[in-house]
């Protein structure tokens, strides 16, 4: 893929999240990240469970009010006072599917009520003949039926539920989509059905998508570029490929050596890069580096200073002492 | 290899023509939530005997008087105190509807009344039993759906905006509850009585002001819990305003607890409206409510147990039928119970 | 933990100060006045009177004597009862109405979780239907009611147990049990509600795999587990038995402190109206305090967050 | 003997050996508000001063006043103006120390002080002690000057009284002199206390025939014979248990199971009691109850209407079927059996029944009523007590009176007892379930409630004969005259002006173990003396 | 025998309010000593509720072992009594539950809840069982033991549950070892500890090993033989290479091909369209025939019988019946091909 001049759609900025969870603590659930995403592109994002991901998401789509830093959509500053009209088209521009098809659908609703939630909000419709009409041909392009529409979500299988949630999204004509999680609660053969659907609509309909995950294969199946978050931090991004071949931070390269393959003398014979202890609480997060508890090539710089974010290859960014030249030079020299 | 091979033809070894989503396919009509709510509820037969009984009382309520050549009111003091007496059912000795009291004078016939029948009895104004009990059921119904009303409109209401909006408006919102609580009840009622006329309005008036905050407490608690739920935040992506969200999202969702909740509300509503009638903030009599007539029945419960039997067993069926009914309406607003 | 306490008790003293300043106006527009034969006192008699309890004071005055006093911890004496202290009379009534109370709470407690613990296990059973019956009973019949028939069948009729006064343990059974119908309903229902969710849940499963006895797993970890909701409505429901209920300590001749709250309201008693409706506020305020420890101590998930203050 | 006494001090309750200790076991529905007899302003307190304390006079059981802290009768100076009262010399208190004079002042003066603000104080005024109102009056330069009343010891045991008039005047002086707020107080003990004294138990002295031994607020307290009263050899009973009994069910519970000696019961319980005839009994009692017509309503302005109401409902019936509790119906406003006249006779047998009609007669005035005014119907509200008998008496006299005056319309209102009262006294309300007690053992203390103006007048009612009729007789020494002055004014009241519509006189319906005897209850004052009380 | 547990022909059904569900039809299944055992399949396909009626585990209101015997040890645990099956619970056989967020006792101390077997089935004081559950998670590689066992669930991270309650079933050194998903909740590198661990175990103590996952690269990492099931029944078996180098059922196919692989190209992924049977009505004929691509008629009406591919390589497809058309895996299912 080469990298022609891509028009940015979303820049994100130093991005902050942080909650008070009682006592005084602060939970820095998102700590300075940044990065921006292209138009037409997916960008994928994993990581370990709690590491940040969600909340970055949903503090993207303002489900969160940020900390500090911005983000800028088209341009425009998403976040700061808005008047309920901007709001209102942002979030049609914006939109995002949930994690867990059950939850994010409302048991006591229908589907056709679901999916047309955001056409009555934003008036898409002019008569009831018209949403229906819009409802149905949603249902068809997501790969479900008209007479899905007066069922109720329980009644759904779970590739289902998901598909729903995904015409939710489309409703309101969306230019970006979060998918935070989307296929994580799906069986496998199901997860196929969503990943190829929605590489489906983004071909059809030109769609940006943050797709975050935490399998890795599915995330580089469908991603252009992956970022790699640790504990808050976005500790290494690049395009898939680039990633997957030649991980650079040591936490991308446990990961990636971790996956486990359908094949099994590839498995029997695979070397595993295991990482020590747990991930630590983002309570209080290590000093310096915040990996460098369970690095395999933690040196003592990384306790005392934070790894800077520099691209260590053309499009490859990574946060990491070790490709730190100015200090590997330092080094050398003592 | 197995026997009934050999009856398979070779035909079947060909692909099998499906029509394209064979395994999608519904065959339901299309109705709303409502509609299949109220057809989930018509199906359970507790809540439909429920239904029925609340029916009944209700018919009785109205027409049960019509039954009497007596009015509510109509006094006679040579008939005071009289234990029920049925026809037919006095010979049926241990029913005790044969107008003997309990200590086994037959006083129908001490009080010269062998001709009549006073159903429920009658009270120490001589007036017959039935008539009032029916009379005050009425009353007391309106209580029970007036009070439930009242949590439905305000406890519902506070309860889910200090829950949803949170924060500070919850912190304040929760303090006043305190507060409210912490005011003795009986100041605000007495203070009322200076400024109000007794009457029902005045009834609705003190409950309003009291009457909600359990029901608060409890939505704000649902609330708090359904705010982060997935389907909220979708919603909330999708531009939805925050009215948006309590009623379509959350109260289709909370309409259980509080279904069980008004379960708790209505029982003591009815007694409340008793106690506020008696201090003359309510019905002055010689309108009766069944509240006031267990509160004032009881009094005499050792020599004339009649006075207090029946309006404590119609309200104990009442309540019986709205738990009944309650519990069916719950699992019916619960999509996932559909069969 | 402390600071959680520290702080809840700050607002404690917030609420309670709006509290007491509401009840403070909203009683000195009750009508009469405090005196007792009210209707034959003349002019000159009611300005002595008032003169010697401070009434003949502006409102405001006498709400910032009042509560200058209280700050110095001075709540006054009752105008019903003699220039008595009104602290020790609360004091002396609180006695009997807390252990009544506190029986009440008990008895209703282990019948209602016993009673909402069977219907639970025995789902959709006649046991449960019986189970749910007594709850709706216990909810629309009114405790006095129970009172009376108690009182009539068991202490006069069958005479095993004293009718009515206050003289010992003996003396506390019906008083206590008719109070208790009340909590016995609605534990009854929160529990069976609730059991039945806990037992649903995973960990009970898990439990059973090790190989443990029903009654272990029922013990050991499914009560523990629902016992949290029920444990949110017992605490309103405790205070409201504990600082006494004018209607059973009526029937029963208990000396407690429910009449004299009525009573001090219906005859603007008013040190002692302050007095109570203080102590029953702090006693509430406290008791949700309490259940919101205890929520930590039941559940150590809540522990760590230290509530939701 | 006083002496002799002292050294058993100490030990309060010495029960004599061998002989059966005589206990009462008694209720009351309320704790006691006041140990403090000056206080006392409440059935309960009064009672229990009657009992423990001991002032110049006792009432007897056929309710006359005898001496009893008083060793005789008053020698009369002045022109009666003045008594001077011998004491007692073997009269103690309860720690031992003598009934002083100087116990009488210090009470006395404490009575009306305005520190001590006791209710009752306006009694002084009644009983005509010199000064009184004066000093009970705050814009009076007297006012408060409580060393001018008029009291002072001669010596330990000799006081002299003196009266702002003649006391021909008052022939209830001596009864009232029996009421508590006259009896002495141990000035020393009483200094001592401070503020403690008579909250306890143990911080009162007592001068009566029974001490108060334990107290424990709101369950009950027990009266224990006491062994320094001068008269003890004539008290039978030994100890008297009361308990708090507020519920009429516990009450009759108990008094089944052999736990309580005597209760009142009310209606529903009188059936089952009636026949059973060595444990019922009811007992009259000087409280009437009326029905005030505020003559600020047009209607009630009328007087063919007011006597409409008045008749238009059946009194008999009320008391016998409702009420069935010994209370009789009134046609009057001063109880019968209350006091005699200078002639001896009842004040009733004079002036008998009034206003006695029937439906049919009611409906005659009411028909006359209605059309001087003009109108057909007539709607008005019943302001009532929040009390179960009211109510139920309420909606009697409401059925009744509309069933028997076509037109008519009645609202129950009722309210609780100080919003009552104020509803009262502002004169806002139409007609009001009322009743009135006497303060002092004399028809006055009924005839001159309805004086034009008169703070218990409240019904805007007034007549100007009655007025002087009052008037007069409030200051006429004849006391034959005063009586027919006082007799007279009550047909103008009831029979002329149907100002009021009486219903009846109140009576209590008792349970009583058949095993005690003697009992006997006052009209005024303490409702009982329980040293006349015996145990069989 | 070699075999330790043995399922013959278990039919498993819930009593639902909807009918009968059957969850579980016709299930062979034989697990040898010391060797490790997955089942995989799709959600709903009957894997949990298979495992669990092993353990009796089951609703006992609602669900009923229909017909088939599953052996230990020879001793048929469908008839033994409840006293009999709690002794072998925990001790005998024991299980790893899917969600160590849920599975364990929120309320008790996680040294609690795995001394509570040990007590029971071992009789150990409770030093000796404390001592032995501080070694137990050690072994399963919890630092600070001493101190961790007494804390509660909510203090563990998701990986550190789902060690302590791989401790819980480990506690009694069961010789049979059920893992349902073991590591579904977990991160992909926790993922590899844990079954290093597992591993680990299983060559020490010589436990066999059920393990239950929709994770073929688990399968691949730890099993020696794989059972594949679908719709209730078991539509494949095989050891792990048989399974992953031979398909042979279409499921399987489908299975393997829906998987993106981290060094294809394709930008499609092969997904089985459709839904899993409606287990309340299953069908007459393969559970599959409505999802595959390669279905004849007579799939739909006709249930496969089992087919020997070798002695240890089972399926049950009509594909494999002579009178079918030959029918080759899609390219994106072979495993061993595309590498
Ligand atoms: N509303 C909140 N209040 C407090 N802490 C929160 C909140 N939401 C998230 N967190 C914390 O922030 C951190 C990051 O959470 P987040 O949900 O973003 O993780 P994630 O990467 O999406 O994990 P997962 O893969 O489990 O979804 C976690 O430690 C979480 O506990
Ligand atoms: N208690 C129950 N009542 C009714 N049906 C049940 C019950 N438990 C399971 N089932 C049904 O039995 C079938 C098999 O369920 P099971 O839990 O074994 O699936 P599974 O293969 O473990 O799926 P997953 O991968 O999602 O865990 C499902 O259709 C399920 O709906
Ligand atoms: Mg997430
Ligand atoms: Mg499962």
């Amino acid at each position: 893929m080469a990298v022609v001049e891509r028009e940015k759609l979303l820049e994100v900025k130093n991005l902050k999240k942080h909650f008070n969870v009682g006592k005084n603590a602060v939970l820095k659930a998102v700590d300075n990240v940044s990065f921006d995403i292209y138009k037409g592109e997916t960008l994928g994002l994993v990581g370990e469970s709690g590491c940040g991901k969600s909340t970055t998401g949903r503090t993207i789509i303002r489900l969160y009010e940020a900390t500090g830093g911005n983000v800028t959509f088209e341009g425009k500053d998403v976040h700061g006072k808005k008047s309920r009209k901007d709001l209102k088209s942002f979030n049609r521009r914006m939109q995002m599917i949930f994690q867990d098809p059950y939850a994010s659908l409302n048991p006591r609703m229908t589907i056709k009520d679901i999916i047309a939630e955001g056409i009555d909000i934003h008036g898409l419709a002019k008569n009831d003949k018209e949403r229906m009409e819009r409802v149905y041909e949603l249902l068809e392009t997501v790969g479900l039926n008209r007479a899905h529409a007066s069922r109720y979500p329980h009644e759904f299988s779970g590739g289902q539920r998901q598909r729903i949630g995904i015409a939710r999204a489309l409703a309101v004509d969306p230019d970006f989509i979060i998918a935070d999680e989307p296929i994580s609660a799906l069986d496998v053969s199901i997860q196929a059905q969503v990943v190829n659907l929605m590489m489906k609509l983004q071909k059809e309909r030109g769609l940006t998508y943050l797709f975050i995950a935490h399998d890795l294969s599915m995330v580089k199946h469908i991603s252009d570029r992956v970022g790699v978050m640790y504990l808050g931090n976005i500790v290494e991004l690049a395009e898939s490929d680039e990633l997957y071949e030649e991980p650079l931070h040591p936490y991308t390269q446990a990961l990636l050596s971790a996956i486990p393959v359908p094949d099994p003398e590839v498995e029997r014979s695979r070397e595993r890069i295991i990482l020590e202890g747990d991930l630590p609480s983002p309570i209080s997060p290590p000093s310096g580096c915040r990996f460098r508890t369970r690095c395999p090539h933690a040196m003592d710089v990384c306790a005392s200073k934070e790894p800077k974010w520099l691209e260590a290859r053309e499009g490859h960014w990574v946060a990491c002492h070790l490709y730190d030249n100015e200090l590997n030079t330092e080094n050398k020299q003592q | 290899m197995s026997m009934h091979e050999k009856q398979l033809n070779n035909d079947l070894f060909q692909p099998a023509v499906r029509s394209s989503d064979d395994a999608e396919k519904i065959t339901k009509e299309s109705t709303s939530f409502w509609q299949d709510a109220r057809r989930r509820l018509f199906e359970n037969k507790g809540a439909v005997s429920g239904l029925i009984i609340i029916v009944a009382i209700l018919l009785l309520a109205f027409l049960g008087p019509l039954f009497s050549h007596n009015g509510f009111d109509d006094q006679d003091t040579s008939r005071t105190n009289l234990p029920p007496r049925v026809p037919v059912l006095e010979k049926v000795g241990f029913l005790g509807l044969d107008g003997v009291d309990i200590r086994g004078v037959d006083q129908y016939k001490m009080k010269n009344q062998k001709d009549n029948y006073y159903w429920f009895g009658t009270d120490a104004l001589g007036r017959d039993q039935f008539v009032r009990v029916w009379k005050g059921t009425q009353i007391s119904l309106y209580i029970a759906f007036l009070a439930a009303a009242i949590d439905m409109v305000i406890g519902v209401a506070y309860g889910a905006i200090s829950g949803y909006y949170g924060g500070k408006t919850d912190n304040i919102m929760q303090r006043i509850i305190e507060i409210l609580i912490g005011i003795p009840n009986l100041i605000v009622v007495i203070l009322m009585i200076l400024i109000l006329d007794p009457g029902i309005l005045s009834i609705t008036f003190a409950m309003v002001i009291t009457g909600w905050t359990t029901m608060a407490r409890i939505v704000r608690g649902q609330i708090l819990k359904l705010k982060t739920q997935e389907y909220v935040l979708a919603s909330v992506t999708l531009g939805a305003k925050s009215s948006r969200i309590l009623t379509k999202h959350m109260f289709p969702n909370i309409l259980g607890s509080i279904i069980i909740t008004s379960m708790f509300t209505i029982p003591s509503a009815i007694f409340t409206e008793a106690f506020l009638s008696f201090i003359g903030l309510g019905i002055s009599p010689p309108t009766a409510s069944l509240g006031s007539l267990v509160n004032e029945g009881f009094k005499s419960l050792q020599i004339y147990p009649h006075l207090v039997l029946y309006p404590a067993v119609i309200i104990s069926l009442i309540m019986i039928s709205f738990n009944l009914l309650g519990d069916g309406l719950r699992d019916a607003l619960d999509p996932k119970m559909r069969k | 933990m402390a600071r959680f306490v520290l702080k809840r008790l700050l607002y404690m003293l917030i609420t309670l100060f709006i509290i007491t300043s509401f009840t403070f106006f909203l009683m000195k527009l009750l009508p009469g006045s405090p005196f007792n034969n009210e209707e034959k006192l003349t002019d000159q008699q009611k300005f002595i009177l008032n003169e010697k309890y401070g009434l003949n004071d502006p409102v405001p005055v006498q709400y910032f004597n009042y509560m200058g006093n209280l700050v110095k911890g001075d709540m006054g004496v009752s105008f019903q009862y003699d220039n008595r202290p009104v602290s020790t009379m609360i004091a002396e009534r609180i006695g009997p109405s807390a252990v009544l109370g506190v029986e009440a709470t008990i008895i209703g407690t282990i019948i209602g979780l016993i009673l909402g613990i069977a219907a639970a296990l025995k789902h959709n059973t006649s046991i449960d239907y019986l189970s749910s019956l007594i709850a709706v009973l216990g909810i629309s019949i009114p405790s006095f009611v129970f009172a009376g028939v108690l009182q009539y069948y068991v202490g006069v009729k069958l005479e095993w147990l004293p009718v009515a006064l206050w003289d010992g343990p003996k003396y506390h059974v019906l008083p206590a049990l008719s109070l208790s119908v009340f909590v016995i309903a609605t534990v009854a229902r929160f529990m069976r509600t609730e059991m039945l969710e806990v037992l649903g849940q995973d960990y009970i499963t898990t439990a059973k795999s090790k190989g443990l006895s029903n009654l272990v797993v029922i013990w050991k970890h499914t009560i523990r587990n629902a016992l949290i909701p029920v444990v949110t409505i017992l605490g309103p429901l405790a205070i409201n038995l504990i600082t006494g209920t004018l209607i059973i300590e009526k029937i029963f001749a208990v000396p407690g402190l429910g009449f004299q709250f009525v009573s001090s309201i219906t005859l603007n008693d008013y040190p002692v109206i302050m007095a109570t409706t203080i102590f029953y506020s702090v006693c509430f305020i406290i008791v949700i305090l309490i259940v919101d420890i205890l929520y930590g101590v039941i559940d150590p998930r809540i522990r760590v967050a230290g509530g939701k203050g | 003997s006083g002496k002799k006494e002292e050294k058993a001090s100490g030990d309060s309750s010495s029960k004599g050996g061998g002989s059966k200790e005589k206990v009462l076991n008694l209720m009351e529905t309320s704790e006691i508000p006041y140990l403090d007899n000056i206080m006392a302003d409440d059935q309960v307190s009064l009672n229990l001063a009657n009992n423990v304390y001991e002032g110049l006079y006792t009432l007897n059981d056929k309710d006359e006043p005898v001496l009893s802290g008083a060793a005789e009768e008053p020698e009369e100076k002045d022109g009666g103006k003045t008594w001077v009262f011998k004491l007692r010399d073997d009269a103690v208190w309860s720690n031992g120390d003598p009934v002083t004079a100087n116990d009488y002042v210090f009470a006395w003066r404490k009575a009306v002080s305005k520190d001590t603000a006791t209710q009752y104080s306006f009694i002084y005024q009644v009983a005509g002690i010199l000064n009184a109102d004066k000093i009970l009056n705050p814009e009076d330069p007297m006012y408060n000057k409580t060393d001018k009343l008029g009291i002072k010891a001669i010596d330990d045991h000799t006081i002299e009284v003196k009266f702002a008039g003649p006391t021909s005047a008052k022939p209830y002086l001596k009864a009232v002199l029996s009421f508590p707020t006259f009896y002495p107080q141990p000035e020393k003990f009483v200094k001592e206390q401070g503020k403690q004294y008579a909250l306890e138990a143990d911080k009162a002295l007592y001068n009566g025939p029974f001490a108060l031994t334990k107290w424990e607020h709101e369950k009950g307290w027990v009266l224990e014979k006491n062994d320094k009263y001068w008269d003890k050899k004539n008290v039978k009973v030994d100890k008297i248990n009361v308990n708090i009994l507020k519920d009429e069910a516990t009450r009759i519970n108990l008094f089944e199971t052999g736990k309580l000696d005597r209760t009142t019961i009310s209606a529903e319980y009188v059936d089952q009691y009636k026949d059973k005839k060595d444990v019922f009994s009811t007992v009259p009692e000087s409280s009437v109850f009326f029905l005030r017509m505020n003559q600020k309503n047009k209607a009630l302005a009328n007087n063919n209407i007011r006597h409409a109401i008045d008749m238009g409902w059946d009194k008999k019936q009320l008391t016998d079927v409702l009420l069935n509790n010994g209370s009789v119906p009134a046609y009057f406003l001063v109880p019968s059996k209350f006091v005699n006249g200078p002639d001896g006779a009842d004040f009733r047998e004079k002036n008998g029944d009034m206003n006695k009609g029937d439906a049919k007669k009611a409906k005659e005035y009411w028909e006359k009523g209605l059309k001087e005014l003009g109108v057909k119907k007539v709607s008005l509200t019943l302001l009532n007590y929040d009390t179960d008998t009211a109510q139920k008496d309420a909606q009697f006299i409401k059925n009744q009176l509309e069933k028997n005056l076509p037109g008519l319309s009645l609202k129950i209102k009722a309210q609780p007892f100080k919003q009552k009262l104020k509803l009262e006294e502002n004169l806002d309300y139409d007609i009001s379930y009322a009743g009135w007690g006497p303060d002092y053992p004399d028809p006055m203390t009924f005839v001159d409630m309805f004086v034009t103006g008169g703070s218990h007048n409240e019904m805007n009612y007034s007549n100007k004969k009655y007025d002087e009729l009052i008037k007069k007789a409030s200051s006429e020494t004849d006391l034959k005259k005063r009586w027919e002055m006082m007799q007279q004014a009550e047909k103008i009241l009831i029979q002329d002006d149907a100002a009021i519509s009486p219903m009846y006189q109140r009576g209590y319906a008792f349970i009583t173990k058949s095993n005690i005897k003697n009992i006997h209850n006052h009209s005024f004052g303490g409702d009982y003396s329980y040293r006349d009380w015996d145990v069989k | 025998m070699k075999n330790i547990l043995e399922l013959n022909n278990v039919n498993v059904s819930f009593h639902t309010f909807a009918g009968e569900v059957k969850a579980v039809r016709g299930v062979n299944l034989h697990l040898e000593k010391g060797e490790s055992l997955a089942i995989v399949g799709e959600s709903g396909s009957g894997k949990s509720v298979t495992s669990k009626s092993i353990m009796r585990l089951l609703p006992e209101k609602t669900s009923e072992i229909k017909e088939g015997e599953i052996l230990f040890e020879g001793r048929d645990l469908t008839k033994l009594s409840n006293r009999e099956m709690e002794k072998i619970r925990g001790s005998e056989i024991s299980m790893i539950f899917q969600d160590p967020m849920t599975s364990l006792n929120p309320t008790m101390t996680v040294g609690k809840q795995i001394m509570e077997g040990l007590r029971k089935h071992q009789n150990l004081s409770k030093n000796e069982a404390k001592e032995r559950a501080i070694n137990l998670l050690k072994l399963v590689g919890i630092p600070n033991p001493e101190l961790r066992i007494n804390e509660y669930p909510h203090q563990f991270s998701g990986g550190m549950r789902q060690r302590v309650v791989i401790a819980i079933a480990l506690a009694c050194n069961p010789k049979v070892l059920i893992a349902d998903e073991p590591t579904t909740a977990l991160d992909v590198t926790i993922q590899a500890q844990i079954l290093d661990l597992m591993r680990d175990l299983q060559q020490k103590t010589g436990t066999a090993i059920i393990l239950i996952t929709h994770d073929l690269g688990v399968v691949a990492n730890l099993s020696q033989r794989v059972a594949v099931m679908y719709g209730g029944t078991i539509v494949e078996t095989g050891t792990t290479d048989e399974v992953f180098y031979n398909p042979k059922h279409p499921y399987t196919w489908g299975l393997l091909s829906s998987m993106p692989k981290l060094n294809s190209a394709d930008k499609e992924l092969m997904a089985i369209p459709g839904t899993p049977p409606n287990l309340l009505n299953p069908p007459k004929g393969c559970p599959f025939a409505a999802r595959c691509p390669y279905a004849m008629q007579v799939c739909v009406d006709n249930m496969p019988d089992v087919t020997d591919v070798t002695s240890t390589h089972k399926t049950a497809c009509w594909l494999l019946d002579e009178r079918a058309p030959q029918v080759e895996p899609p390219e994106a299912a072979l495993v061993g091909g595309a590498r």
